[in-house]
C-alpha cells in the first residue's frame, strides 16, 4: 500500500491540464518523476511519536486507575515518594523522549539525504481517507524542503523540551499522562506539516489545537488552568471555520484538496487578486489567527500559560503556533495571487507585533512576558509572510523556536526553582511573578546565562540569531515597499516602520525580563532563599543545547549583504543565503508571481540606506535599547508582588491589563451569545414552540371540559339530549 | 288501519319520552321505558301483519329485555335507594365528567 | 468470507431473520424468569447483531439498487406484500441498529430494577420494528413498522422513566403520531390517486404525481419525518423525551429512532417526490431549517443545566447537518449525511450511555453536581472526553468525516448556507466543552464526587467497541463511503431526472454556477460557460475520478 | 267494529299514558300504566295477534307491573310527591321538543300505505291467517322461534340468566361488617 509517487512533471503542466495532474496524484503507484531520492520510511517519523503516545497513554491509564483507587480509598498516593518510582512513572522517562530521539534521527537522516536539487516534492501515500464522487483525500505525507525543515524543527526542538520534561515533571502525579500528551502532540504536530493536503494538514491542525487544550489543562482539578484551554480550543475553532470554509471553496475551485495540483493549477485557474483567491486566502488567514494567535484571536495564547512550562515551550513557542505561519507560507501561491490579502497579512502581523510588544512591556508574570512575546514575534513572521518573505517567515519561525523555547525552558527552570522555594517559604508565593525574584543569577548561573544568549537574540543583536531573521524581515518590508508598482508601497513602509518600533521594544522588555528575574536584589524572602537552586543536569543540558542553537541558528542564511560581517571573525560564511536557496523550490512561484505583479523589489529603504546599513542601525538601536532598558529596570525598585498592586492609570494601566480585549470581547460576544442561547431556550423552545405545543394539548383538554358541560349527572338531561338527537336524525330522514 | 296504529305508536312513544324527560322518580322513568317499548311493540305488531311473523318475534324479544331490563333496573333503583334513601334522579349525579 | 455467506445461502435468510429473531427473543423474555430477562435480551440481541455483521461482506453495492429482494403477497386485495430488501442506505441503519440494541441491552443491566421482562421484551419489540422499518420495500408494510416502533418506545419511556415521564411518553407519542397519520393520508392519496394499486416501493416511484400534488404530499412526508428527526421547530418532544427515558431507551432514540427520519428522507422523500424535493423553495426551507437547527440547538444546548437535556440538544444540531447534507443534494452532501447519522448513532448513543453510568452512581443529571471526576474516575473521564471530542467532529473522529462531507456538499450548491452551517462547529466546541469541564474537570469539591467507581468491565466492554468505531470511522470512513456510495448516487440521480424533466431552468443549482463564476480566469466569461447549469461545471469535471480503488 | 274497538283502546292507552306521565303517585302511574298495557294488548287483538296480547297481560301487565309495584312497596314510594314533575320552562322545553318529535313522526309516517310498506300487505295477511289456521296462534309464533331464531332465543334465555342473576346481586343488602 505504501507507494511513492513523484510528481515530478506537476509544475510545469500548462494550467488546463490540472486535471490530468490531479489524476496523477491520485493514482497511487505512478512514477513518472525522474527523482530518484527515496525517502527512508516517513511514515516511522510520524508513526514514532504516536508509538510513544500509545505506549505512554496505556500507563497513564495504568496509573489512573491507582491513584483514583486511592482516591476512593482516601489515602495518599504519590509514586516519587518511595525509593524507585512504578514502571508506569519511570518507563515514560524512556519512551516520551525516546521516540522523539529516534523520529528526529529518522528525520534528520532523510534531511541529509534529500537531494539539494529535488525540484518536486516526494508524496507518500497510505490510504484514501476519505473517498467519496469527486473528492478523495489521501492519508499522504509530502516530503520537500519546506516540510522537512519544519520536521526538523519540531522533532529536535520538541527531542529537547522532551528531555527538560524529565527533569521538569519529575514529581507529578500525571507523569506518564504528560508525556502521553506530548507525543501525541508531536504526532498531530508532524501530520500537520508533513500532510500532503489541505485536508490532511486540517487532521494535525485541529489535533494539535486537541493536545493544546489537553496540556494547557493538564492541571485539570485548577477552575483556571482547565478554563484557559478550553478557551483555547474554542478561540482556534473560530480561526478553524475559515480554514474550512477555505477548503470548500478550494475543493470547488480545483477539485481537489491537494497542494501540489491546487499550487500547480491556481496561476492558470483564478484570476490574480480576485475575489475568489483573495477570500480564500482570508478565510486561511482567519485560521492561522487562530492558531498562531495573531489579533483578532490573540487572546488564548497568554493565558494557555496555565499549562506546565515545557508545554509553553514546545507547543506556545516552538511549534504549534507556527503552524498558521507554516500554512501560510505553504500556500504563498495563493497569497502571491492576492495582494490585497497579502495587505491584510501583513498588517495584522504588525500591529499583533506591536500590540503585543506593549503589553509584554507591563506584565510581571514571567510566562506572560514570554507569551506576549511570542505573539509579537509570531506578528512578525507574518509580517514576513505577508510582505512575500516567505523565507524569511520559515527563518524566523526556525531561529524563534530556538530561543524562545530556550526563554520559556529557562523560565521553566526558574519556576521550578521558585516552586522548590515557596515549599518551604513562609505563606504564599507567587512562582511565576518576576516581583519576587531578583538577584537569581547567583542560584542558577547557568540557566542565566542561556537566558541572556537568548534575549540577545531575540532583541536582535549581531551575530546571534535572532538578528539575522528580525533583520532580513524588516529589510525585506522596506524593499517591497519601494517595489516599483506596489500598489500598497505606503502600506508596507508603514509596516516597516512599526516594525523597527517593535524590534526596539522587544529588546527592551526582554532586557526587564532578564533583569528583574536575575539581577538587582532578591525579593523572595529569606526562608525561600536558602532553598534556590540551579536545574539538574536533565534540565540543563537541554538549556545549553538550544543556546548553541539560538547563537548559531542564524548562520543558516545570512543574508548576501551581510556576508561579510563575520569577515574579520571567521572569514566570509559559506552557507550564506542557505536558506533561502533550500526553500526556492517551494517559494519561486510565489516570488515569481509577486515579482511580475509589483515589480523588483527596491534596493534601498523608503527613507534610504541600503541592507547592511540598516542592519547596522537596528542591531547598535537594539542594544542601545538593551542597555536602557537594564539601566531604568535596575533603578527602579520593585516590590513583592502581593504589596504591588500594579500601575494605575493611563497607558501603562491599559497594557497592563492587555488593552482590553479580554474585557471587550466578553462584552461584545461572549455574553450576547450566552444571552442569546439563555433566550432561545427560555423564550423559544420554552415559551413559544413548547407553548404551541402545549396549547395544542391544552386545547383539547378545554374542548373536553366544554364537552363536560353537559355531562350534569342528570338522567332527564341525558335522555333530553338524547331525543335531541333522535329528533335531528329522524327529522333527516323524514325530510332529506 | 295500520297507518292509525303507527300514529297511535307515534303518539304513545314522544309521551314516554316526556316522561323520561320530565320526572325526577326514577321508577316511574323506568314506566315510561316500559311505555316507549310497549309504543314500538304496537308498531312490530301493527307491521307485522304486511310484512310477515318476524314482526311478532321481534315483539317477544322486546318484552324478554324489557323483563331483564326491569329485573335489573329495579334492582339498582333498590340499591341506589339504600344508599340515597331516595329515588329522586336531581339528586344522583355523580356519573358525569 | 463472501464465500462462506454465500456457501449458507446467507443473502436468502438473513433480512428475515433479522426482523423475526428479535420478536422471537421477545417471545422467550416472557417466558423466562425476570432474573434471567436480561441476559435472554442480550443473548439474542448479540446473536442478531452477528448475524448481522455478514451484512458487512454479504452486501455486494452494485448499481445501489436494493439487493437481497423477497416478497410474499400479504393482503392481496389491497396489493399489500411482504416485501424486503436491503441497499447501501439501509444496509449501515440496520448495521448500527443491531449493535445499538445489543449495546443498549447490555447498558440497561444495573439501570432497569422493575419489570424487567417486560422491559427486555419491549427493546427486542423495539428491534423488530426498527430493523423491519429499513429493510422494508413495500409503502404499507414500512408505515406498519413505522408505527410499531412507536408503542414500544413510548412503554419504554412511560414506565421506566424519570419523573416528567408520562409528559413526555405523551409528548413523545403525539408529536410522531400527528406526523405519521399526515404520512398516512399522504400515502393513501398516492395509492389512490396514484392509480398504483400497490404498496410496493417501485410502484410508488412511478406514481407519477404532479408538481403541485407531489409538494403536498412531499409536505405530509415531510412532517412525519422531520418531527421524527427532529427538524428544528419540531424538536421540543425529543430533549423531553431523552431526558426522561431510562438510558437504553434514550441510547436506541437517539442512535436509531432519529435516523429513522433522515433515512425517510433518503429513501422516500428525494424518490418519491424529486421535483418537489428540488423545488426551490423546498430546497430553501428545508436548508433554512436545517441551519437554524445546527446553531439553535447548539445555542440552546450549552445553557442547559442538565447533561441529559444538552446532549439531546446536541442531537438536534447534528441531525440539522444530515439534514442540510441531503437537501442540498449534492452527493458529497448525501454523503456527509450518511456517515453523520452512524456517526451520531455511535457517538451520542455513546454519551448518552455514559450518562446513563453517571446517574447510576450518582442519581442526579444535573452538570453542576459533578467536577473533577476525571480525577476519582479517569478511565470513565477518557472515554467521555473521546465520546465528547467525537461528538464534536474532531479530525480522526467519526463526527468530523460526516461533518466535513455534509458541509462540503452544502457549500457545493449553497454557499452562503454552507458557511453559516460551518459555524456550529464552533457553536459544537461552546456547548461540549464546558459541559466536559465542569464534569470532568474542575476541582473534586463533592465529598460524593470522591467516592465515584470508575468503569467497571461490563462497562468497558460497552465502551471499547464504540471507542474503537468512532475511531475507526474517522480515520478510515472509505470502506462505508463505498458501499454507500452506489444508493446514495442513485437517490441523487433521481432528483436529478426529474430536474431535467422539469426543464432545469429554475433549479437550485444556478447556485452553484454562481459560485464558480469568480474562479473562472479573467477573459472567461461566465456567459460563455456552455455547461449546462445542472452538470457540475467545468473544473469540476477535471476532479480525480473515483477509480483506483 | 274493529275500527270502533281500535278507536276505544286508542283512547284509553293514550290516556292511560298520559296518565302515567303526570300520575302524582308512583303508585297512580302504574295502575294507568296496567290500564295502557291491558288497551294494547286489545290492539294487538285487533291485529290478530292472540299469543302477544295474552302475554302482553300475564306477563307486562301481570309480572312486570307486579315486580315494580313491589318495588314501589318495599321502598315505601307510594305516598311520595314531591316536587316529582318538573314544570316551568324545562316542562315548556320538553314538551316543544317531544312535540316536534311527534309532529316529525307523523309526518314520516303519514301515507304510509293499507297494503303495508312492501305493498302485498293483503297476501301476506292472507298467509298469516292460514298459517293461524294451520298451527294455531302459538304455534304460528313458536316455530319460527325454534327453528330460524332459535340462537336468538337461546340468547334470549341466557340473557335473563344474567339479569337473574345481576338483579340478585345489586338487590343484595350489603353487609357493613363484610367490609364491603
Amino acid at each position: 500500500m505504501v507507494t511513492g509517487v513523484s510528481a515530478a512533471l506537476l509544475a510545469g503542466l500548462p494550467a488546463s491540464a490540472a486535471g490530468a495532474v490531479s489524476e496523477a496524484a491520485a493514482s497511487a503507484g505512478a512514477s513518472t518523476g525522474a527523482a530518484a531520492w527515496e525517502p527512508i520510511l516517513p511514515g516511522l517519523i510520524v508513526l514514532l511519536p504516536l508509538l510513544g503516545f500509545a505506549l505512554n497513554g496505556i500507563l497513564a491509564l495504568l496509573a489512573a486507575r491507582d491513584s483514583s483507587a486511592a482516591l476512593r480509598e482516601g489515602r495518599d498516593w504519590n509514586p516519587f515518594a518511595g525509593p524507585r518510582r512504578p514502571a508506569t512513572h519511570r518507563l515514560p522517562s524512556w519512551i516520551g523522549p525516546g521516540a522523539m530521539a529516534l523520529a528526529f534521527g529518522l528525520a534528520l537522516l532523510n534531511f541529509l539525504g534529500m537531494p539539494a536539487d529535488l525540484h518536486d516534492p516526494v508524496i507518500r501515500s497510505y490510504w484514501g481517507w476519505i473517498v467519496t464522487g469527486d473528492l478523495r483525500i489521501d492519508a499522504a505525507l509530502q516530503l520537500d524542503q519546506l516540510s522537512m525543515v519544519m520536521t526538523l524543527v519540531v522533532t529536535g526542538v520538541g527531542f529537547l523540551i522532551h528531555v527538560f520534561s524529565v527533569g521538569y515533571m519529575a514529581g507529578d502525579p500525571g507523569y506518564p499522562r504528560y508525556f502521553a500528551y506530548l507525543n501525541l502532540f508531536v504526532f498531530f504536530m508532524l501530520v500537520l506539516v508533513l500532510g500532503s493536503g489541505f485536508g490532511t494538514m486540517f487532521v494535525g491542525w485541529e489535533g494539535v489545537g486537541l493536545c493544546s487544550y489537553l496540556l494547557i489543562g493538564y492541571w485539570f482539578s485548577d477552575r483556571e488552568k482547565s478554563d484557559a484551554g478550553k478557551k483555547a480550543f474554542i478561540v482556534n475553532r473560530i480561526g478553524d471555520v475559515g480554514f474550512l470554509l477555505a477548503m470548500f471553496l478550494l475543493f470547488q475551485g480545483f477539485g481537489t484538496l491537494d497542494f501540489i495540483p491546487i499550487f500547480a493549477g491556481a496561476e492558470g485557474r483564478v484570476a490574480a487578486g480576485g475575489v475568489a483567491v483573495t477570500a480564500i486566502t482570508l478565510l486561511l488567514m482567519l485560521g492561522a489567527a487562530g492558531k498562531s494567535a495573531q489579533i483578532p484571536l490573540h487572546i488564548w495564547l497568554p493565558d494557555a500559560m496555565a499549562g506546565p512550562t515545557p508545554v509553553s515551550a514546545l507547543i506556545h513557542a516552538a511549534t504549534m503556533v507556527t503552524a498558521g505561519v507554516y500554512m501560510v507560507v505553504r500556500s504563498s501561491v495563493l497569497y502571491a495571487l492576492a495582494p490585497t490579502s497579502q495587505a491584510v497579512v501583513a498588517g495584522i502581523g504588525a500591529l499583533t507585533a506591536l500590540v503585543a510588544a506593549t503589553v509584554a512591556l507591563q506584565q510581571y508574570d514571567i510566562k506572560k512576558v514570554l507569551a506576549y512575546s511570542t505573539v509579537s514575534q509570531l506578528g512578525f513572521m507574518f509580517l514576513a509572510a505577508g510582505v512575500g518573505a516567505f523565507t524569511a517567515a520559515v527563518f524566523h519561525l526556525v531561529t524563534h523556536a530556538f530561543f524562545k523555547a530556550l526563554l520559556f525552558l529557562g523560565a521553566g527552570a526558574v519556576i521550578h526553582a521558585m516552586h522548590d522555594a515557596a515549599h518551604h517559604g513562609d505563606g504564599h508565593l507567587d512562582e511565576q511573578d518576576m516581583r519576587n525574584m531578583g538577584g537569581l543569577r547567583r542560584y542558577m548561573p547557568v540557566t542565566c546565562a542561556v537566558m541572556w544568549i537568548a534575549t540577545l537574540a531575540i532583541a536582535g543583536i549581531w551575530p546571534f540569531a535572532g538578528f539575522f531573521s528580525k533583520d532580513e524581515i524588516v529589510w525585506y518590508a522596506a524593499a517591497w515597499a519601494g517595489a516599483e508598482s506596489n500598489p500598497f508601497g505606503a502600506l508596507y513602509a508603514a509596516y516597516w516602520g512599526l516594525a523597527l518600533l517593535t524590534a526596539l521594544l522587544t529588546a527592551f522588555y526582554m532586557a526587564r525580563l532578564m533583569v528583574m528575574t536575575f539581577h538587582g536584589a532578591n525579593r523572595t524572602g529569606e526562608a525561600a532563599r536558602s532553598h534556590l537552586h540551579e536545574a539538574p543536569g536533565v534540565m540543563t543540558a537541554p538549556l545549553i543545547a538550544l543556546a548553541a542553537l539560538s547563537l548559531f541558528g542564524g548562520w543558516i542564511n545570512v543574508p548576501e549583504e551581510l556576508r561579510m560581517s563575520f569577515a574579520g571573525l571567521f572569514g566570509a560564511l559559506p552557507m550564506s543565503e542557505w536558506l533561502h536557496h533550500w526553500l526556492e523550490p517551494v517559494t519561486h512561484a510565489a516570488a515569481e508571481i509577486q515579482t511580475a505583479g509589483f515589480g523588483e523589489a527596491a534596493r534601498t529603504a523608503p527613507v534610504g540606506g541600503g541592507e547592511a546599513a540598516w542592519a547596522l542601525v537596528s542591531t547598535l538601536a537594539a542594544a542601545a535599547t538593551v542597555a536602557a532598558a537594564v539601566r531604568f529596570t535596575s533603578t527602579r525598585k520593585y516590590v513583592p508582588a502581593a504589596e504591588d498592586p500594579g500601575p494605575r492609570r493611563g497607558l501603562r494601566r491599559a497594557a497592563y491589563d492587555k488593552w482590553y480585549f479580554d474585557e471587550v470581547y466578553d462584552a461584545v460576544v461572549v455574553r450576547p451569545v450566552v444571552g442569546a442561547s439563555r433566550w432561545c431556550w427560555k423564550a423559544v423552545d420554552t415559551l413559544v414552540i413548547d407553548g404551541f405545543v402545549n396549547f395544542a394539548g391544552n386545547f383539547a383538554r378545554l374542548a373536553g371540559w366544554a364537552a363536560s358541560l353537559f355531562q350534569t349527572g342528570q338522567v332527564n338531561m341525558y335522555a333530553f339530549v338524547l331525543t335531541l338527537g333522535f329528533l335531528f336524525v329522524l327529522g333527516a330522514t323524514v325530510f332529506l | 288501519m295500520l297507518t292509525p296504529a303507527l300514529y297511535l305508536s307515534a303518539v304513545l312513544f314522544v309521551v314516554g319520552t316526556l316522561g323520561v324527560i320530565v320526572r325526577r322518580n326514577a321508577i316511574i322513568i323506568f314506566l315510561c321505558i316500559e311505555l316507549q317499548l310497549n309504543a314500538v311493540n304496537l308498531a312490530f305488531v301493527a307491521l307485522s301483519r304486511y310484512t310477515g311473523i318476524e314482526g311478532q318475534l321481534y315483539v317477544f324479544f322486546v318484552m324478554t329485555v324489557a323483563a331483564a331490563e326491569a329485573a335489573v333496573g329495579l334492582a339498582i333503583i333498590i340499591s341506589i335507594f339504600r344508599h340515597y334513601e331516595t329515588v329522586n334522579v336531581d339528586k344522583f349525579n355523580v356519573l358525569k365528567w | 468470507m463472501t464465500d462462506l455467506l454465500a456457501s449458507i445461502l446467507y443473502g436468502d435468510w438473513i433480512l428475515h431473520a433479522l426482523i423475526w429473531l428479535p420478536l422471537a427473543g421477545t417471545a422467550h423474555v416472557l417466558v423466562s424468569s425476570a432474573e434471567r430477562a436480561r441476559n435472554v435480551a442480550f443473548r439474542w440481541s448479540a446473536f442478531v447483531f452477528v448475524l448481522s455483521l455478514g451484512l458487512w461482506w454479504a452486501y455486494d453495492p452494485g448499481d445501489g439498487g436494493f439487493a437481497m429482494q423477497s416478497s410474499a403477497p400479504w393482503i392481496e386485495a389491497w396489493g399489500v406484500s411482504y416485501s424486503l430488501g436491503i441497499d447501501g442506505i439501509s444496509v449501515f441503519m440496520v448495521l448500527l441498529t443491531t449493535f445499538t440494541s445489543a449495546i443498549a441491552i447490555l447498558g440497561s443491566f444495573e439501570y432497569v430494577k422493575t419489570r424487567r421482562k417486560a422491559f427486555y421484551a419491549l427493546m427486542l419489540l423495539l428491534e423488530t420494528g426498527v430493523v423491519g422499518f429499513f429493510l422494508a420495500t413495500d409503502v404499507f408494510l414500512f408505515y406498519v413498522f413505522f408505527e410499531l416502533t412507536l408503542v414500544p418506545m413510548y412503554f419504554i419511556v412511560g414506565i421506566w422513566g424519570g419523573e416528567r415521564r408520562i409528559y413526555a411518553a405523551v409528548k413523545f407519542f403525539l408529536f410522531t403520531a400527528t406526523g405519521s397519520l399526515l404520512m398516512l393520508v399522504a400515502i393513501l392519496y398516492v395509492y389512490f390517486a396514484g392509480g398504483t394499486g400497490s404498496f410496493a416501493y417501485d410502484a410508488f416511484l412511478n406514481a407519477g404525481m404532479s408538481l403541485r400534488e407531489q409538494l403536498w404530499l412531499f409536505a405530509a412526508f415531510a412532517l412525519a419525518f422531520g418531527i421524527k428527526v427532529p427538524v428544528f421547530p419540531l424538536h421540543t418532544w425529543l430533549p423531553d423525551a431523552h431526558v426522561e427515558a431510562p438510558t437504553p431507551g434514550s441510547v436506541v432514540l437517539a442512535s436509531v429512532l432519529l435516523k429513522m427520519g433522515t433515512y425517510g428522507f433518503l429513501r422516500f422523500l428525494l424518490p418519491f417526490f424529486p421535483e418537489a424535493a428540488q423545488h426551490p423553495a423546498v430546497v430553501a426551507v428545508m436548508l433554512a431549517l436545517g441551519v437554524v437547527g445546527i446553531i439553535y440547538a447548539a445555542w440552546v444546548a450549552a445553557v442547559q443545566p442538565d447533561a441529559k437535556k444538552l446532549v439531546a440538544y446536541t442531537s438536534v444540531a447534528h441531525m440539522g447537518f444530515v439534514v442540510i447534507g441531503v437537501f442540498a443534494l449534492t452527493l458529497n452532501g448525501l454523503q456527509g449525511g450518511m456517515v453523520v447519522m452512524i456517526s451520531h448513532g455511535i457517538s451520542t448513543g455513546a454519551l448518552f450511555l455514559l450518562l446513563g453510568m453517571m446517574y447510576e452512581r450518582r442519581h442526579s443529571r444535573l452538570i453542576e453536581d459533578f467536577g473533577g471526576i476525571g480525577r476519582a474516575a479517569p478511565w470513565f473521564a477518557t472515554a467521555f472526553a473521546i465520546t465528547a471530542l467525537a461528538s464534536i467532529g474532531l479530525p480522526g473522529t467519526s463526527g468530523f468525516v460526516g461533518e466535513f462531507l455534509a458541509l462540503l456538499g452544502t457549500f457545493e450548491t449553497h454557499m452562503a448556507t454552507g458557511a453559516i452551517a460551518a459555524t456550529g462547529v464552533v457553536f459544537a466546541a461552546y456547548y461540549m466543552l464546558p459541559m466536559v469541564q465542569r464534569v470532568l474537570f474542575n476541582e473534586l469539591d463533592k465529598p460524593e464526587n470522591r467516592k465515584f467507581a470508575d468503569l467497571s468491565r461490563r462497562e468497558i466492554a460497552i465502551l471499547a467497541p464504540l471507542v474503537a468505531l468512532m475511531i475507526w470511522i474517522g480515520v478510515h470512513p472509505t470502506p462505508i463511503l463505498e458501499r454507500t456510495e452506489p444508493s446514495v448516487q442513485a437517490v441523487l440521480e433521481r432528483v436529478e431526472d426529474a430536474r431535467m424533466h422539469a426543464g432545469g431552468g429554475e433549479d437550485a443549482a444556478t447556485g452553484a454556477a454562481g459560485g464558480f463564476r469568480s474562479f473562472a480566469p479573467a477573459g472567461d466569461g461566465p456567459a460563455a460557460d456552455p455547461a449546462p447549469s445542472g452538470a457540475p461545471a467545468a473544473p469540476r469535471a477535471a476532479g480525480p475520478p473515483g477509480g483506483g480503488r | 267494529m274493529t275500527e270502533i274497538l281500535f278507536v276505544l283502546f286508542a283512547v284509553v292507552a293514550t290516556g292511560g299514558a298520559i296518565g302515567v306521565v303526570t300520575g302524582r303517585s308512583p303508585v297512580a302511574s302504574l295502575l294507568f300504566m296496567v290500564a295502557t298495557l291491558a288497551s294494547l294488548a286489545g290492539i294487538f287483538v285487533l291485529f290478530e295477534a292472540h299469543f302477544l296480547a295474552a302475554i302482553q297481560v300475564l306477563v307486562y301487565a301481570g309480572a312486570i307491573m307486579v315486580l315494580f309495584l313491589f318495588v314501589i312497596m318495599l321502598l315505601n314510594l307510594g305516598h311520595d310527591y314531591r316536587a316529582d314533575l318538573k314544570f316551568g320552562a324545562w316542562f315548556l322545553l320538553s314538551l316543544v321538543v317531544v312535540g316536534l318529535t311527534a309532529g316529525v313522526l307523523v309526518q314520516g309516517l303519514t301515507g304510509t300505505d293499507e297494503a303495508g310498506p312492501r305493498g302485498d300487505g293483503a297476501a301476506v295477511a292472507a298467509a298469516l291467517d292460514a298459517a293461524v289456521a294451520e298451527k294455531g296462534a302459538v304455534g304460528v309464533i313458536a316455530d319460527p322461534l325454534f327453528t330460524d331464531y332459535v340462537v336468538a332465543f337461546e340468547l334470549m334465555g341466557l340473557l335473563l340468566l344474567v339479569a337473574i342473576v345481576a338483579a340478585v346481586v345489586l338487590a343484595k343488602p350489603r353487609n357493613p361488617e363484610a367490609g364491603e
